[in-house]
C-alpha cells in the first residue's frame, strides 16, 4: 500500500500575488508607517491597540480613533530562533515577538534581531527600525532592535 | 435537549508520509472498517459531514474528491466545514439534536507532508499584520510556552514530562506514529527550533485520516448495549488578535468549562488536542485535570494528523470509556494559534 | 420541531474591487447591515457561522480565526462552512440547524468572498503535475452539460439571451447588485463575444466582492420583529465523478427540492412558491433549474422561460434580486439566494419586491453541480 | 493589472508555497500504463462501472475500483464546448473545442481537446480517436495524447451512454 519507491510525485508551487486592499484603519496605519510613526486605535473606553486594530474584540465597536504609539516598547514574550528556514525574512538569529508599544495595551507581532536570545527577556525594551523601502505593509518595520 | 452517542470510531495508522494514497485511499478504509465494526453501510447514515483544509495538500477542493470515497448513490444529505473534523461532529450532533438526522458519519483527513506546514500555517494569521512576517506555528506556540514558564505556570520539568510520557503511552495506540522512548538527557540535547520549544516539544507532521459514527438515543442502541453520551459540549473562540489576549489564561475555556460543570465531575481519562509540550500541564491546570490520567493514547505528540487530531482526543476517549471500567472522560480539540478556539466534549458511559 | 425564522439580511453593495474596505471590514458591512436589519444588540448573538468558498481566493487558511473580532465571535461558538458553491446555502442550513437543535436561540451567519484579492480562474484551478492543463475556467466546465441540454430537448439559443437580459434588467431595480447595465436586452447580449460555447460573454456570471449576512432566531425570541419563516430547508450531494451522473439534471438537486417541498408541504412548487432565488451562474441554468427543481416537466424549463414565466412580474418569477448573473462572491452568492427569498416574504425587497410574496425558495448549487442546499420561507408559521 | 486599478488602492503580498505532489495508487497505476501508450480503467467490483481516468472509488457504491479493465482509445464525445479565450499558461489558440470524451466500455468522460476536424463539425455523439504524441516525449500524464480527432463511424445516441447498473 506504501510502495514509495513506484510512486510518481513531482514539486508543484502554488504562487500568487494577492492585492489586500486596507480600507481606512489600516490604510492610515500603512500610511503612517510611511511616515515612520506606528499608529493604534483607541476605543471608547480608552484602550489602545497597536498596531491600529479594526474592531474592539470586547466591545465589538468599529475603531477609528487614530493614536499614535511607539516608536518603543516592551517585549512581553518571544520565541528565539537560531537557524532561521526558508520562509523566514531574516536570515540571521531573530526573534519573533510580541511588543507592547508605549502608548499601547496591546502587542504587536514582529521581530528582534541584532542580539542574543541571552539579552532578551520579557521586560526587555526594543524599538523600532525601519526599512529601506516603503510598500504599506507591516514589514515596512524592517524589525526592532533592543534599546540602546 | 436530545441525547446524542458516539457509537463507533476507526483511525488510519498515522502515517509521516502518505504519499501513495489520496484523499479518497486514505478515507474508504477508516469508514469500511467503522461500517464493518457496527454492521452497517451508507444506507443507514443519515448525515455525512467531514473535516478537511485544501491548503494542506495545496488542492482547492479537497474535500470534494474526498466525497468520492463515500456511495453517494442516492444522493446524500451531506456538509463540510474546513476545520478540525471535531466540528465536523458538532454540526452533526446538531443535525441530530434537530431531528434531521438519527445517524451520522464524520470523517476527517489531512496529509501534512506534501507541503511546509510551518509556512502553511503563517497563512492562518492576520493577512495583514501577522502573515507577512512568515511567522511558523512553532514559533506562535512558543511565544506562548514562554509566557507560562516566566510566570511559572508550568515548568521545563512538565514540558520533558509531557514528551516522555506521550512515548511511553503510545504502547496504548495501535496508529500511533512514534513510538520510540527517550530519556531527559535525550530530550535536553535537542536544539531548539524556536525556544523556548525544542523539536521533541512539537509534534511530528503525520497524514491520516479518522471516522466516527454518532447516533440519536434511539438509534445507539441499535448499534450498542452501552453507548457512550455526549453528556456535555461548547466550543468558544478567542480574539484573532494575538497581541490582545492574555496567553496565561483562556477566558473561552473558563467559560466552557462553566457552561459543562466541570468541577463537578469527576473525570476517569482525559485526551486533549495538546499539539505541544507545554499545552499540556497548562491545560491540565486549567481544566482541573491534575489527578486524571490524560492522553493515554500519547496524543498529538506521538502523532498529529491535521483536520482529524481533534476528532481523534474525542475517539480515543470514546475508546477509553468502552474499554475501560471508566464513566466519564473529557475530550478537547484546538483550533488556531496559541490554542485560539477550543471546544469541550464530555462523554459518559453510564452503567 | 423548534421553529426558526429570519429576523435580518444584511448585504454589502457588490463590486468587482471593494478596494475601499478591507476583508474584515467587508464582512463588518454586511454584519451591521443585518443587525441593524434584525434590530438586535451583540449580547443577543449566541454563535456565529461563517461560510465561504475555497480559502485561496484570499489567501487565508480557515479565516474564521483571523475574522473572530470583526464577527463579534469572540467568546461564541464559531463554525466555518465549505461546500464549495453551494457553501453560502449550506451555511444558512447549518446557522438554521444551530437554532432548530435546541442549544441555541439566535445565530448571526455571514458569508463572503474578496475575489479582487486574487483571480478566480487561477485559485480554482492551479496546475498540478501529471494532468493535461486545459481548464478555461467555470464556464468552460459547465458549457457541455448546457450544450447537452440545448440538444435534449431542442431549445433555441435565445433562451440564454433572455434569461441574461431578464436577470440584469431586474439587477437594476436592485443597488446592490454589482452589475448595473443601462439598456440591457437580448440583443445586446447576443451582441457579446462568445466565450465557451453556447455561452456568451454576459450570459456568464460576474467575478464579485461582497458579503452577506442573516440574522436567525427562534420562534420565541421574535418578539414583534418581521419574520421569514424557514417552512423547510436541505442539502444533497452526489460525488463528482460518479458512473451514471445525469449533469444536466442532477439526482441531488431533485432530492433536494422535493425534500424541502414534503417539509413545507408544498404539492405543486410552481402554483405555491410565489417567487424564487435560484443559483444560475450561467444563463442556460434557469431553465435547467426549473425542470429539476419541478416547476415544470423535462424540457419545459425553456418554455417557461420563454413565455416571461421567470419574469419578475410572472407566474414564478426568479432571481428578481438580479441573481447570482448580476453579483458573484461565490462563497456568498448561495446566501444572497437565501437572504433575497427571506426579503421577498418580509416584503422588504424594495423596488425588486414581487407583490405579495407569501413563500418563496432559496437555492445554491456548487462543485460540479453536485452538491445543493435550498430553503423555503414564508411569511406566515402556518 | 486592467486599467481601473491605481496602484495605491491595495497592498502586494506574493504568496509561494512549494508542495510535493503524490498521484496516489490508483492515479499511479493509471499513469504508468499511459506512460507506455496503454489505456486502463478501473472497475467497480459491485456496480461493474468503469472509471477512466480512475481516482481509486466509486463514488456510487464508494469501494475501491481495483479491477483493471484495458480500453482502446477509441469513444465518442458526450458533450463539447468551443472555447474562445485563452488558457492561462497554455499555448492553445482559440477557438479550440474542449469535450467530454467517453472511451468506449466506460462511464465517465473527462475532458480533453479535439482537433483535425472543422469546428463546425463536430457534434454530440461523433466517433473519435486519440492522436498521440511521438513515443519519445511520453510522460506520467494523459497529454501523451495531443488531442482526439473523428474517425469514420456513425454517431453514437449519447442515451445510450447513461450507465444502469444490472
Amino acid at each position: 500500500m506504501n510502495d514509495q519507491k513506484d510512486l510518481l510525485r513531482a514539486p508543484f508551487e502554488l504562487a500568487y500575488t494577492y492585492k489586500r486592499s486596507n480600507g481606512p484603519v489600516m490604510s492610515k496605519f500603512f500610511d503612517g508607517l510611511g511616515e515612520q510613526k506606528i499608529l493604534g486605535t483607541k476605543s471608547r473606553t480608552g484602550k489602545v491597540f497597536a498596531p491600529a486594530a479594526e474592531f474592539d474584540p470586547d466591545t465589538h465597536e468599529s475603531l477609528s480613533d487614530m493614536i499614535e504609539v511607539g516608536p518603543g516598547g516592551t517585549i512581553e514574550s518571544f520565541s528565539w530562533i537560531d537557524n532561521p528556514k526558508h520562509h523566514h525574512l531574516l536570515k540571521k538569529p531573530f526573534a519573533f515577538a510580541l511588543i507592547k508599544l508605549d502608548g499601547a495595551d496591546t502587542s504587536m507581532l514582529h521581530m528582534v534581531t541584532n542580539c542574543n536570545e541571552s539579552d532578551l527577556s520579557i521586560g526587555s525594551r526594543v524599538t523600532a527600525s525601519w526599512s529601506k523601502t516603503q510598500e504599506k505593509r507591516i514589514t515596512d518595520i524592517q524589525f526592532f532592535n533592543l534599546e540602546t | 435537549m436530545k441525547k446524542v452517542a458516539v457509537v463507533g470510531y476507526a483511525q488510519h495508522p498515522i502515517l509521516q508520509n502518505a504519499g501513495a494514497l489520496n484523499e479518497v485511499e486514505l478515507i474508504m478504509p477508516v469508514v469500511h472498517q467503522l461500517f464493518a465494526d457496527l454492521g452497517i453501510c451508507q444506507d443507514d447514515i443519515d448525515f455525512t459531514c467531514s473535516g478537511s483544509c485544501d491548503y494542506l495538500q495545496g488542492a482547492a477542493f479537497a474535500f470534494v474528491e474526498g466525497l468520492s470515497a463515500i456511495q453517494t448513490n442516492p444522493p446524500i444529505k451531506e456538509s463540510h466545514v474546513e476545520m478540525d473534523a471535531a466540528w465536523a461532529m458538532y454540526e452533526s450532533m446538531l443535525k441530530i439534536q434537530m431531528g434531521d438526522a438519527d445517524t451520522a458519519l464524520i470523517y476527517g483527513f489531512g496529509k501534512s507532508s506534501p507541503g511546509d506546514l510551518d509556512s502553511i500555517i503563517s497563512l492562518q494569521m492576520d493577512p495583514y499584520y501577522i502573515s507577512p512576517l512568515w511567522p511558523d506555528r512553532v514559533s506562535l506556540a512558543a511565544l506562548q510556552a514562554r509566557v507560562l514558564l516566566d510566570q511559572n505556570i508550568i515548568t521545563r520539568d512538565q514540558m520533558l514530562a509531557a514528551v516522555i510520557e506521550a512515548r511511553v503511552n503510545s504502547k496504548n495506540n495501535k496508529n500511533a506514529l512514534i513510538t520510540d522512548l527517550i530519556d531527559e538527557s535525550e530530550y535536553l540535547d535537542n536544539t531548539m527550533i524556536s525556544s523556548p520549544l525544542n523539536k521533541l516539544d512539537c509534534p511530528p507532521i503525520s497524514d491520516g485520516s479518522s471516522a466516527m459514527i454518532i447516533a440519536s438515543e434511539d438509534k445507539a442502541y441499535e448499534f450498542t448495549d452501552h453507548p457512550i453520551w455526549i453528556e456535555g459540549i461548547d466550543h468558544r473562540i478567542e480574539s484573532s488578535n494575538l497581541g490582545s489576549r492574555n496567553l496565561s489564561r483562556s477566558n473561552t475555556l473558563q467559560v466552557s468549562m462553566g457552561q459543562l460543570d466541570l468541577n463537578n465531575i469527576k473525570f476517569d481519562v482525559a485526551e486533549l488536542h495538546t499539539q505541544f509540550s507545554h499545552e499540556l500541564p497548562f491545560l491540565k491546570s486549567l481544566l482541573n485535570l491534575a489527578d486524571v490520567p490524560t492522553n493515554l493514547s500519547g496524543g498529538p505528540l506521538v502523532g498529529n494528523v491535521m483536520m482529524c487530531a481533534g476528532l481523534d482526543a474525542i475517539g480515543k476517549t470514546f475508546e477509553s470509556l468502552k474499554e475501560n471500567q471508566f464513566k466519564h472522560g473529557l475530550a478537547h480539540a484546538t483550533s488556531g494559534p496559541c490554542l485560539q478556539h477550543n471546544m469541550l466534549v464530555h462523554l459518559e458511559k453510564q452503567k | 420541531m423548534i421553529q426558526a425564522g429570519v429576523i435580518g439580511v444584511g448585504q454589502t453593495k457588490y463590486d468587482a474591487k471593494r478596494r475601499d474596505v478591507s476583508m474584515a471590514g467587508l464582512v463588518r458591512e454586511a454584519i451591521d447591515n443585518a443587525m441593524v436589519a434584525a434590530n438586535i444588540e451583540w449580547d443577543a448573538i449566541d454563535a456565529v457561522v461563517l461560510g465561504k468558498a475555497p480559502d485561496m481566493f484570499e489567501g487565508v487558511i480557515m479565516p474564521e480565526l483571523y475574522l473572530a473580532d470583526a464577527i463579534g465571535a469572540v467568546g461564541k461558538p464559531v463554525l466555518r462552512v465549505h461546500t464549495a458553491g453551494s457553501v453560502g446555502g449550506s451555511t444558512a442550513v447549518i446557522a438554521a440547524s444551530h437554532v432548530c437543535s435546541g442549544q441555541f436561540k439566535t445565530i448571526l451567519t455571514i458569508t463572503f468572498e474578496k475575489q479582487s484579492e486574487s483571480n478566480a480562474t487561477w485559485a480554482l484551478s492551479p496546475r498540478y503535475p501529471f494532468s493535461p492543463h486545459i481548464n478555461a475556467g467555470a464556464g468552460g466546465y459547465f458549457a457541455p452539460f448546457m450544450r447537452e441540454y440545448i440538444r435534449r430537448y431542442e431549445a433555441p439559443e435565445h433562451i440564454g439571451w433572455k434569461v441574461a437580459a431578464k436577470d440584469r434588467q431586474n439587477a437594476l431595480k436592485n443597488p446592490l447588485a454589482h452589475l448595473h447595465i443601462p439598456g440591457i436586452d437580448e440583443k445586446m447580449v447576443s451582441d457579446t463575444p462568445m466565450l465557451w460555447d453556447p455561452l456568451r460573454y454576459l450570459e456568464s456570471c460576474p467575478s464579485s466582492d461582497g458579503a452577506c449576512a442573516m440574522v436567525i432566531t427562534s420562534q420565541d425570541q421574535v418578539g414583534s420583529r418581521n419574520v421569514a419563516w424557514i417552512k423547510g430547508m436541505a442539502v444533497r450531494s452526489e460525488g463528482t465523478l460518479s458512473a451514471g451522473r445525469d449533469e444536466v439534471n442532477p439526482q441531488a438537486g431533485i432530492d433536494c427540492a422535493q425534500d424541502i417541498y414534503k417539509q413545507a408541504g408544498i404539492t405543486n412548487p410552481f402554483n405555491e412558491i410565489d417567487c424564487a432565488e435560484i443559483y444560475v451562474p450561467f444563463s442556460w441554468y434557469e431553465p435547467m433549474w426549473l425542470e429539476n427543481l419541478g416547476f415544470c416537466d423535462l424540457g419545459e424549463g425553456w418554455k417557461l422561460t420563454d413565455r416571461d414565466a421567470t419574469a419578475i412580474d410572472g407566474e414564478i418569477p426568479f432571481n428578481m434580486s438580479g441573481g447570482v448573473l448580476s453579483s458573484n462572491p461565490i462563497g456568498a452568492s448561495g446566501m444572497i439566494r437565501f437572504g433575497e427569498a427571506a426579503l421577498q416574504v418580509m416584503g422588504l425587497a424594495e423596488d425588486h419586491q414581487v407583490e405579495d410574496a407569501k413563500v418563496a425558495m432559496g437555492h445554491a448549487y456548487g462543485g460540479a453541480a453536485q452538491f445543493f442546499a435550498m430553503w423555503i420561507v414564508s411569511s406566515s408559521l402556518d | 493589472m486592467s486599467a481601473e486599478d491605481t496602484p495605491k488602492d491595495y497592498s502586494e503580498y506574493p504568496i509561494s508555497l512549494e508542495y510535493q505532489y503524490t498521484a496516489g495508487s490508483a492515479t499511479t497505476r493509471f499513469l504508468n500504463q499511459v506512460r507506455e501508450g496503454k489505456l486502463v480503467g478501473q472497475s467497480c467490483p459491485k456496480c461493474k462501472a468503469v472509471y477512466v481516468p480512475p481516482r481509486g472509488s466509486c463514488p456510487r457504491c464508494g469501494v475501491a475500483t481495483d479491477i483493471e479493465v484495458p480500453l482502446t482509445d477509441i469513444g465518442c464525445i458526450e458533450s463539447f464546448t468551443v472555447v474562445h479565450i485563452p488558457i492561462p499558461g497554455n499555448p492553445i489558440v482559440p477557438p479550440y473545442v474542449c469535450a467530454m470524451i467517453r472511451l468506449d466500455g466506460t462511464n465517465i468522460s473527462f475532458l480533453h481537446l479535439i482537433q483535425e476536424v472543422d469546428i463546425e463539425e463536430i457534434r454530440i455523439g461523433m466517433r473519435i480517436q486519440a492522436v498521440w504524441k511521438p513515443k519519445e516525449e511520453w510522460a506520467h500524464s494523459l497529454e501523451n495524447i495531443k488531442w482526439f480527432a473523428p474517425i469514420d463511424e456513425p454517431d453514437i445516441d449519447v442515451r445510450t451512454l447513461r450507465f444502469q447498473e444490472l
